[in-house]
């Protein structure tokens, strides 16, 4: 639609997934002309929303200008913070925590840590959230993991195709999010070997330029954000409807209620946000090697 | 050494007999007769030329001797035998482009001898060395096609025509690219090899000053329908000179018969 | 000499001037590297053995798949050109599916192969096959004929006529026909990699892939360069020698 | 006559045998889909538009990218065949980079251009520009002296010896430039749509991505079947009144 | 109109002085002396031959003449003035490779004509047919170029060198590499359009007999350095039979003088 000279045009982005909960729910209400965002923000503010399919495209749209703000997971955000040295990217609050999970498969292969040698793990995509925590948690039962190989090989591939890998027994296991951890449970008949309940899932992120020239907004939107979270926990089956509504027109594909209110449990949504729980991610990102050295955190969270 | 020694000696020579051959040619509908009824002799050990203008069916009457296209009717006998295919006993000698150019000169002559079975390699080599040196490029043995001259080119071809020691050779304007001086050369050449390793030789040409230079008859062609029109026999002491005065004297007289052939099928044609 | 110099001042110069761009910030990090960091990561890379290992993958899908297309496609090629049928037939689908660029193929190669090999060497022999069997079957048409008349009167027949005078007469156009599947083969198998994972391997794709999931621009050029790098030595390995022979014997252009 | 039936009758036995064994469950429609499906697609998609833009969007990208890169390709190949210094160093750069499949732009191009329409001109115009600037170099290359003495007798100078004389002499080589480079972006575009979402509009690579998504094996083939025709067409519409003209100027073979 | 005319009406014939002309080649490292203080005069409307063997300079001297190349010492004049480059009073005829292939035949014509200010464009399409129709042509204005065989080629090449209407034609082989029978028309044509537009012709061949039958008179080259040697006046009556006894009498002497130059110049080389 055109927007008016008047018009503050908020350009928001967001992934087609249950841990981006806040995001489909306000979403959805945008489409039905009851913006969550739209009603507090005031009249003069128009939300143009996005989907990306991964971390790393949404911080490229924030490197080339065209995305303000973007749920992500926290590692593609700090990675981009620390890849552009400081210059481009803020977390500004949290959104979610748990939800995801190292899945094996049912059949006993594997039954302690040391099985995975040799084995294949996928992961939803090289250097995100999942992936950083599983290498970093091989690393910690003393296997040597590379980019393209090592003891165990981490095999990044998209969420909808570990099904069938795992199905076919191409992969030993997975490390990934929900629903797609639920839905290994029950259509491939996975088992949960190791859940990481608090570890931080989606944070809110903010292009570095839009927080210093639109502050104010800013802050009104994490307010805004903050309330949401708040009404998700108070309202889940009325957001799990939204929810679903958003996800069949994202992706054109019926996301069963049972499989969703069963992400649901294993999720957790909260707002809180801390550096030195940054700071740790940054630690393990560092000693998976995919990030440099010497990485300067200090101006990562930011909140308006 | 045996074998060998029976590579290089020399093949008795074949008469030919060309007997009321006819062919025609059908193109999109059209029908070009390019030879009709045409018989003719060549006496063992003869070199006869064949004279005429374009498109007159020289090459195919050659084509047919060779074996290599099959006549309408009529039929070509080499030493009484009907031919029906090409063989080694009758080689052709083409225009300029029918060396290989993905062998060197020594595999083009080569080419037709590692089709002869019971010669061992070695002896190859030597059967073609030894023609190479007969037409005097012993020294180019390594080289490859495109570095030679036309002039080269063409006594490659020579070689590889000669190397399997045919009785016949039947030669298609084999001089027609290249300039007049490196021709002359070829003319003693020619005269000099056929002298020396006696075959039957027809050769196809427009150049009525080469016919007459080289054949001991020359047979003048004329088109639609190609027909051998007249004969000239041409009696001069060899190795003859191009620009001798009597050549020119014979060449002037057959090119005067021509032009009147030429004429009265231009007249025919109206 | 001299101009050697200038070339080789001139190269220096840019890098130089690259450099202090990044350096002093005029172009930001995350969409140029400065060259320091790109040789940064090689050398870290080929220390690590993750390029070896990826260069290794890549190349040995590449070989495979392009010598299974080469041999399937010189066959065909003389098959289309020695029979009207097949010319009418196989050689109207080369034809459409030599315009089609072979990354399509993927997702119909994963679903029947699966992410495993088989899917990354289907996608390499389409884009080499169709090339090299038309460029085949151009070259049989382009023989003159009077090689093959030259070589009957010399008592060559069939098979031989085949493998010793259409086969090398057809040559030029071959070798091109391989140059160019080559080339498709290549990108397609570039494509291939950094669109899919395949869980046998990790090629030169997608080391570039991640280099971007990560926002390694360092890892990104520098992987740029080593196919670059490869695809030079490809084409000097592989059709420098093929085109040298070319060259002197048949005294063609460079 | 009868060659055309031949040939129609082989290609309807193909699609029916194709189809029966779908139908009785030989293939299974995940894997293959039958052509009747594959033909309901196509009508369902002419109908409600999708395909129709898709292949607006597709061609727009493809064309004016194209167009870009023959129009630098041209003067920088010309640069390079007259300056040494050019040849020196552009054209080493050029011969590098023609080799580098131009998917492998994708990464930096996004990150430069964000996802957008000139992030995928940019891939286009990278396939492109050097195949077209090397032929042009070489065409260049490979005029005969003769020619340009002979104009230079009739008094061409020059400019005029430029336009009229070096750059018609070296259309046979230029036009296979353009053409090598039509195959390669047409190649990367596609690759790059299927491998990246553009927000500004949906090609047939997306389709095709799409298809893959949903496991719509009709979409698949049919969005393959559209891309086919789009090379074979392009082809006919872009290159072969070049080629008839080569063909009837020079007497080069078709 | 009255451009067209002056187009097409004979402009006199210009005298060429050649004084003391030398040129040496560098091609790594070898030195190669192409010409050695060559002098020549050539008189208005004279038809000048040179013969001589291949690399003995004669291409060289003809491309300083056209101002193609300069000389390392010595000068050309044109009427006296002298020559610093290219000009359209004296035109050059090739070897059969320079019509432009993407140019029709007429387009080929009139390239030249489209350099030549105040002309209108209808005129210049006067002009270029006018001379097609002198080389007999005149049905082929819309051929390509690779639709023509050799000899019509070279009268197209003709057409072009007269169109822009020389006083001064400069012909380098431009038969070479044309079959007998077309020369021997192409002999005719040149000589008849010779005497119908007054040119001074320098013409080079390494053909004896095609010089004789040519030119008023015949230079003899000899190579490494290239040098006159030798110059033969031809006074028979045109046009010249190419076939006829009296041109064999002149062609064997100059054919002599050139072996004996030829093996003198082989005894200094060893
Ligand atoms: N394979 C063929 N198909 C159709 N027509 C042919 C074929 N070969 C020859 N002709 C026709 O037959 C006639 C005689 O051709 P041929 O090649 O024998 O002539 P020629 O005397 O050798 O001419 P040239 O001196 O030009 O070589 C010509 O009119 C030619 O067009
Ligand atoms: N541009 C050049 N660079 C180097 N050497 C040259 C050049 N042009 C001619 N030569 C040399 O100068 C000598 C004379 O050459 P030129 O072409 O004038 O001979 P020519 O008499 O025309 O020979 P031909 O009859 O073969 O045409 C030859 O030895 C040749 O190698
Ligand atoms: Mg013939
Ligand atoms: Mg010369």
């Amino acid at each position: 639609a055109p927007v008016s000279a008047q018009k503050v045009v908020l350009r928001v982005g967001h992934f087609p997934n249950v841990t981006h909960a806040q995001a489909l729910v306000a979403h959805q209400l945008t489409r039905q002309g009851r913006g969550w965002f739209e009603s507090r923000l005031g009249a003069e503010v128009v939300i143009q929303w996005f989907v990306y399919n991964a971390g790393p495209s949404a911080m490229e749209a924030i490197f080339a200008r065209s995305l303000d703000l973007t749920y992500v997971g926290p590692n593609p955000a700090l990675n981009a913070h620390i890849k552009s040295r400081g210059e481009e990217v803020r977390v500004i609050a949290g959104a979610a925590r748990g939800g995801a999970a190292l899945v094996v498969r049912g059949d006993g292969t594997i039954r302690a840590p040391a099985d995975f040698r040799g084995r294949r793990i996928a992961t939803p995509q090289l250097g995100n959230t999942q992936d950083v925590a599983c290498r970093v948690w091989l690393a910690a039962q003393g296997f040597r993991v590379t980019q393209a190989g090592g003891d165990v090989q981490v095999v990044p591939a998209a969420n909808p195709d570990h099904l069938a890998l795992f199905q076919r027994g191409d992969i030993a296991a997975a490390w990934t999010v929900e629903t797609w951890v639920s839905m290994l449970e029950e259509q491939a008949g996975g088992k949960v070997f190791v859940e990481e309940r608090d570890a931080i899932t989606t944070v809110l992120a903010s292009s570095a330029r839009f927080l210093r020239e639109r502050r104010e907004l800013a802050r009104r939107f994490v307010m805004a954000h903050v309330e949401l979270t708040a009404w998700l926990a108070q309202n889940p089956a009325e957001a799990q409807k939204l929810m679903q509504a958003e996800l069949l027109a994202e992706t054109r594909r019926e996301m069963p209620a049972d499989l969703l209110s069963g992400a649901w449990q294993r999720l957790r949504f909260t707002t809180d946000i801390s550096r030195a729980e940054l700071e740790r991610l940054v630690a393990d990102a560092q000693r998976v090697g995919f990030l440099p050295g010497k990485a300067d955190v200090s101006r990562l969270v930011e909140v308006p | 050494m045996n074998e060998l020694h029976r590579e290089l000696v020399n093949v008795p020579p074949v008469k030919l007999t060309v007997e009321n051959v006819s062919k025609t040619f059908h193109v999109r509908r059209q029908t070009v007769r390019a030879l009709e009824n045409v018989s003719l002799t060549v006496q063992e050990g003869e070199f006869v030329c064949l004279v005429g203008p374009s498109g007159c069916g020289k090459t195919t009457l050659l084509n047919i001797i060779a074996g290599l296209e099959q006549p309408d009717s009529g039929r070509v006998l080499a030493d009484g035998v009907p031919v029906t295919g090409p063989g080694r006993d009758r080689m052709v000698m083409f225009q300029e482009s029918a060396l290989f150019p993905w062998l060197d000169v020594l595999g083009n002559v080569m080419f037709g001898l590692k089709l002869k079975p019971n010669l061992r390699h070695a002896e190859r080599r030597e059967v073609a060395k030894f023609y190479l040196q007969l037409v005097g490029l012993e020294k180019f043995v390594d080289a490859n096609i495109h570095e030679l001259s036309g002039g080269m080119k063409q006594r490659v071809a020579l070689a590889r025509s000669l190397a399997p020691n045919p009785s016949v050779l039947l030669m298609d304007e084999p001089f027609g690219a290249l300039d007049a001086l490196t021709r002359e050369q070829l003319y003693g050449d020619i005269q000099r090899i056929w002298e020396k390793r006696r075959k039957t030789i027809v050769f196809v040409t427009h150049n009525v000053r080469e016919a007459a230079c080289l054949g001991d008859r020359v047979m003048l062609f004329s088109p639609r329908p190609g027909r051998i029109r007249e004969e000239f026999r041409v009696e001069l002491p060899r190795p003859r000179d191009i620009n001798s005065v009597e050549l020119a004297k014979h060449t002037a007289e057959i090119t005067r018969a021509l032009k009147q052939h030429l004429s009265s099928a231009a007249e025919v044609a109206e | 000499m001299k101009r050697i110099a200038a070339v080789g001042g001139f190269f220096v110069v840019l890098i130089l001037v690259w450099e202090a761009l990044v350096r002093f910030g005029v172009w930001s990090p995350v969409l140029v590297p400065s060259p320091l960091s790109v040789v940064q990561y090689l050398v870290r890379a080929i220390a690590d053995g993750s390029l070896g290992q990826a260069v290794l993958v890549t190349m040995r899908r590449l070989l495979l798949g392009y010598v299974v297309g080469v041999a399937a496609g010189l066959p065909l090629g003389l098959l289309n050109a020695r029979f009207k049928f097949f010319q009418d037939t196989l050689g109207l689908i080369a034809l459409g599916l030599q315009t089609l660029p072979s990354i399509c193929w993927v997702p119909l190669a994963l679903l029947w192969f699966g992410q495993t090999e088989a899917a990354m060497l289907f996608v390499v022999i389409m884009g080499t096959l169709w090339s090299v069997l038309i460029a085949t079957d151009t070259g049989v048409r382009h023989v003159p004929p009077i090689y093959i008349r030259a070589a009957r009167t010399m008592g060559s027949r069939r098979l031989h006529t085949w493998t010793r005078v259409i086969l090398p007469a057809s040559l030029p156009f071959v070798v091109s026909g391989m140059k160019q599947g080559w080339a498709f083969a290549w990108r397609s198998l570039m494509a291939a990699e950094v669109y899919v994972t395949i869980l046998t391997g990790f090629g030169l794709g997608h080391l570039l892939h991640y280099g971007r999931e990560l926002h390694a621009m360092d890892q990104v050029v520098a992987v740029m360069l080593v196919i670059i790098a490869i695809g030079l030595l490809a084409d000097k390995a592989l059709f420098s020698p093929w085109e040298r022979f070319l060259h002197q014997r048949w005294g063609t252009a460079k």
